[in-house]
């Protein structure tokens, strides 16, 4: 099925799952050996805001163009003492192999509960940070094919977002989408987030344009903000849809959401 | 008991001038005292059974098991050193596992006995160790059904297989009797532990190699057995703990299982009549005696 | 790389009351061929690895010499350790554990049939992937592909000892016939409480004689 | 002459020329890429009110060749969960011995059997998982059917590179293309997966493997289907395909212009 529109440049968008680079036949016979990853698409998204993190992520999960179920969550919490995670405090979301992705969420939760027991305290955002880039760096070379994002509060109760690619370089962001439709969603929250290309209208000619002044947005505001990422990211990317599930960390606990998105 | 303060009983391997190893003597003395364990083979199953004697009040009654599944169609049981016992049982889990994944087949009953004999044999031959201090009773139920290869599909021709040897029957009860010195045998009816003199003479009453005990009545035999052994313990309170093993047809279809609460209890209640019915056997006429032949036929 | 078509057979017979002692007739093709050129025109592919149990070998010649070897020692041990004969799912199971854990270093397609006390005839068969089959008649080997129509009309349940060595024939003749690299010889074991008892069938007489 | 030990016995590479080890391994993981060999096709699942049906044909094809009929790619474990399995046959066989062995730890404890379908799903997709690390995967996708910890109707799917997932319906290769979609239109949430009537949902399987034996040509006519509930498993292994539909074939014809 992939293989029919690889060579379709038109359908060959920037970061199809299952687009495959064609392969040069230069190298004489191709051996067929085992291709140890494949690529579940879905996106996901993290803001940080004054005294809170939002993390979502859609739930569909595909392998080429089929989907395999439009209910597969990203997006987890990490670190709680029971299985229902109730006292977690922070979270985690990966996209793209999904295997993979479980298998990393499954020890970073592992390490933080340890954390927590050997520490007596929650483990800070900024610890567990470093800890998951050294995890993703210990797979260097046979990585988790996954891109992911770590949400929680800083010790001065400011929302904190972190963002690593698949071999663990990370960095502090206000905030960052990932995943199949990560190129369709990052501009729309460099305008609408940290007001990008955004001036105060007759505030002066030419360099003399004021800038639109940053203000840290409320929390229902940034909530609309990630529906109306999704709802136009489902519309132009096929592998993103079916449910919006969206996690919201405050000093008094997570929240979790989950809203229907399109289904086609 | 010559050659006792000779130094010849001081390591394990050391033969005395009598031939005699004393460790594995002396590992056949810690036997006695443990907790009387049975075994009874039927004609279409085998019994374990075990009086677990109560060492603490604190103990929660029915959690602590003594009679450990080896494989699905196995079972064991041990009286003395009770860690030397789950030593035992893991080994056993082990030897059974590991046929089963060269042979891709369950192992029968007679060769797990070759193995742990020869396992428990080799902790005389060194003095860097000693001997088990237990004497392990393993039943088993060999199938009487032509089992496929472990994983295996397809199923030949829907008439069966040509060229068998007729009249030859197959499978069946298993129950070998494993001691400290890896000597083994296999029994009608097996007994160890500290009240294993009387449950012998029990056994030998039942006249287990006529065959015709069914495992029914067997489940209450061993119920019975246990308790009249229990006399040579009376001062100590215990627990009876019963497990079974069926054919194809009967209530654990091939599998080792725990003998169920109602029929357990009900075999209890008989055990206990029957021994009252022994005490007051001289002053009282002789019904309760025959209730208690009725109960042996 | 060695070519030719083997195929073996489960049969029990109840001829008109009597329970004839029915075997599992195996037999191999016997011709080898590296390319075109016949290195060998009398080969003999029917391997023995216990009294009563033979294995018919396709693919590569080493390969499955190899892993017979191995498992005629096995089997030896199996019986001297047990003092009783090994069934032939004993000896299913260890050529599958030997072909499915090296799938990836062994090009061998086998099938293995024998007799035994309890079990009678059986056949099982083994392809590239080590996968283990249960089945009432096995072929294999490259002349096989041909002689699919011919063993699903002809074999019947219950065939007597000669109806067996009928069909078996029958086929590998068909084989013989339409592939280029299988020919000369027809081999075969016949295994039943009795042993093994080989029979050999050549072209000079157009197969209907059994050479003494 | 090399009179150094290793020489010892060895053909003199003077006259028959140094060994040629290109074909042993010398470098790089133990390479096990591998490729499946004998397969089975879809497995296809369905949940409904009560529980979970789940359907498998009973062929192995070898390449083209139909060539085993009688493979039963359905397995139960514990009176209480079936995988079915597509893919490579050996691989399934080996996970077949493994369940074993996994249901007899399961019997070491007196407290008799604890694993329910989802710990089951869990326990075979790490072994996946681990194998696909390993590079030496189990070339299968399975689905998993049975009850949950809570009782209620669990289905799930693990393949060959540990990836999981879960849905009211599922089905595996061509299944998940040709399937799907129908069992989608009975069952396209939880909430109406709940409502399904057992008759219903075997309704809904059946049409699958209808449309899947008319569509995919490594299929066959004769499945498996176990529907599992509470109540335990109810497992037919030889179920004919029925109310096929051919007879339009008259009306079509082939190229060109004829009579008749």
């Amino acid at each position: 099925m992939a293989a029919m529109f690889s060579q379709n440049p038109l359908m060959n968008g920037p970061n199809y799952s299952f687009s495959q680079a064609p392969t040069t036949a230069g190298d004489g016979f191709k051996q067929h050996s085992f291709y140890p990853y494949t690529d579940n698409g879905g996106s996901t998204l993290a803001i940080s805001g004054n005294d809170f993190s939002i993390i979502a992520g859609d739930t569909r999960s595909t392998s080429g163009y089929s989907i395999n179920t439009r209910y597969a969550p990203k997006v987890f919490k990490i670190g709680g003492t029971t299985s229902s995670q109730d006292d977690a405090t922070l979270v985690l979301s990966v996209v793209g192999f999904a295997a993979d992705g479980e298998a990393l969420k499954e020890r970073l939760d592992t390490i933080v509960k340890m954390y927590r027991y050997q520490h007596g305290k929650p483990m800070s955002v900024k610890a567990c940070a470093q800890r998951l880039s050294t995890i993703l760096y210990g797979k260097r070379f046979f990585p988790y094919y996954v891109t992911a994002i770590l949400g929680g509060l800083d010790e001065e109760g400011k929302g904190a977002v972190y963002s690593y690619d698949p071999v663990g370089s990370y960095e502090r962001e206000q905030c960052r989408a990932a995943g199949a439709a990560a190129s369709l969603i990052m501009p729309f929250l460099d305008n609408q987030v940290n007001f990008k290309n955004q001036y105060m209208p007759g505030s002066g000619e030419g360099h003399a344009l004021q800038e639109r002044e940053k203000i840290p947005l409320p929390k229902n505001e940034v909530e609309d903000l990630v529906k109306d990422a999704f709802d136009s990211a489902v519309e132009r990317h096929i592998e993103v849809g079916d449910g919006l599930q969206i996690l919201i960390i405050t000093k008094d606990g997570i929240e979790e959401k989950y809203l229907p998105l399109k289904r086609d | 008991m010559t050659s006792i303060g000779t130094g010849y009983d001081l390591t394990n391997s050391v033969f005395s001038p009598d031939g005699r190893n004393f460790q594995v003597e002396y590992a056949v003395k810690a036997v006695e005292n443990g907790g009387t364990s049975i075994g009874i083979r039927c004609k279409d199953g085998v019994v374990l059974a075990v009086e677990k004697i109560i060492t603490s009040k604190l103990l929660k009654v029915g959690a602590n098991k003594r009679i450990a599944t080896i494989d699905r169609h196995v079972g064991a049981v041990s009286s003395g050193l009770v860690p030397d016992g789950r030593h035992f049982v893991s080994r056993a889990r082990d030897e059974a596992a590991s046929w089963r994944s060269t042979y891709k087949t369950p192992i029968t009953t007679k060769d797990l006995a070759s193995r742990m004999g020869g396992y428990l044999q080799a902790y005389t031959l060194y003095s860097s160790v000693r001997p088990f201090g237990i004497t392990a009773i393993v039943a088993g139920w060999d199938s009487e059904l032509e089992l496929p290869v472990d994983g295996q599909v397809g199923s030949g021709p829907s008439i069966g297989s040509g060229g068998k040897v007729e009249g030859k029957t197959y499978g069946g009860p298993g129950l070998y009797m494993i001691e400290p010195s890896g000597m083994y045998w296999g029994y009608y009816g097996a007994a160890t532990g500290k009240g294993r003199q009387t449950a012998k003479a029990e056994l030998e009453k039942l006249d287990l190699a006529a065959l015709k005990l069914s495992l029914q009545d067997g489940v209450k035999e061993a119920a019975r057995i246990i308790y009249v052994a229990h006399a040579d313990n009376k001062d100590k309170e215990f627990e009876l703990e019963m497990t079974w093993i069926s054919n194809i047809d009967g209530p654990t279809k091939g599998r080792h299982q725990e003998v169920p609460k109602d029929i357990l209890e009900e075999a209890e209640n008989l055990a206990k009549k029957y021994l009252e019915g022994e005490d007051d056997e001289e002053t009282k006429d002789d019904d309760k005696p025959a209730e208690g032949d009725k109960m042996e036929e | 790389m060695e070519f030719g078509t083997s195929g073996s057979l489960n049969e029990g017979a109840l001829a008109d009351g009597i329970h004839v002692d029915m075997d599992r007739l195996k037999k191999g093709e016997v011709k080898t061929t590296t390319g075109a050129y016949i290195a060998n025109r009398v080969t003999d592919k029917l391997t023995q690895v216990h009294d009563t149990i033979w294995c018919c070998r396709s693919g590569s010649a080493a390969d499955t010499q190899a892993v017979a070897d191995i498992v005629h020692y096995q089997l030896g041990m199996y019986a001297t350790a047990n003092n009783r004969p090994p069934t032939t799912q004993t000896a299913a199971a260890m050529f599958q554990e030997l072909c499915y854990e090296n799938k990836d270093r062994l090009s061998a397609g086998l099938i293995i049939a024998g007799w035994d006390e309890r079990h009678g005839g059986q056949v099982y068969s083994i392809p590239l992937g080590g996968s283990l089959h249960k089945q009432s008649y096995a072929i294999g080997g490259s002349g096989s592909t041909y002689i699919y129509g011919y063993c699903d009309s002809n074999w019947k349940e219950g065939m007597d000892e000669e109806a067996a060595v009928n069909f078996v024939k029958g086929a590998l003749r068909e084989a013989i016939k339409w592939d280029g690299s299988s020919g000369g010889v027809i081999r075969m074991v016949v295994l039943t409480k009795k042993g093994a008892n080989r029979h050999l069938y050549l072209p000079d007489t157009d197969y209907a004689v059994r050479h003494q | 002459m090399n009179h150094l030990p290793q020489a010892w016995g060895r053909p003199r590479d003077d006259i028959y020329g140094a060994y040629d080890s290109s074909y042993l391994q010398s470098h790089g993981p133990n390479q096990h890429t591998q490729q499946p060999i004998v397969t089975g096709t879809s497995v296809v699942a369905l949940k409904f009110k009560d529980g979970v049906i789940i359907a498998a044909d009973n062929l192995a094809s070898y390449g083209s060749l139909a060539r085993f009929t009688d493979v039963k790619r359905l397995r139960t474990f514990a009176d209480t969960s079936v995988v079915g399995f597509g893919g490579d046959v050996s691989d399934m066989q080996y996970l077949d011995r493994l369940l074993n062995s996994l249901d007899t730890e399961e019997a070491y404890s007196s407290s008799g059997h604890t694993l329910n379908a989802q710990n089951l799903h869990t326990y075979l997709s790490k072994v996946f998982y681990k194998r696909r690390s390993d590079f030496n995967p189990l070339w299968n996708q399975i689905l998993v059917a049975g009850l949950d910890g809570e009782s209620k109707p669990f289905l799930a799917s693990a393949d060959l590179l540990g990836t999981t997932f879960s849905s009211p319906s599922l089905a595996t290769g061509f299944g998940a293309h040709l399937a799907q979609p129908l069992l989608r239109k009975v069952a396209p949430d939880e909430e109406a997966a709940a409502k399904l009537s057992k008759e219903q949902a075997l309704e809904a399987v059946k049409e699958s493997m209808k449309v899947l034996f008319y569509r995919d040509a490594r299929s066959l006519d004769n499945y498996s289907i176990a529907v599992i509930t509470k109540d335990g498993i109810d497992l037919k292994e030889n179920e004919k395909l029925e109310k096929q539909s051919w007879a339009f074939a008259d009306q079509i014809r082939g190229y060109g212009t004829q009579i008749n």
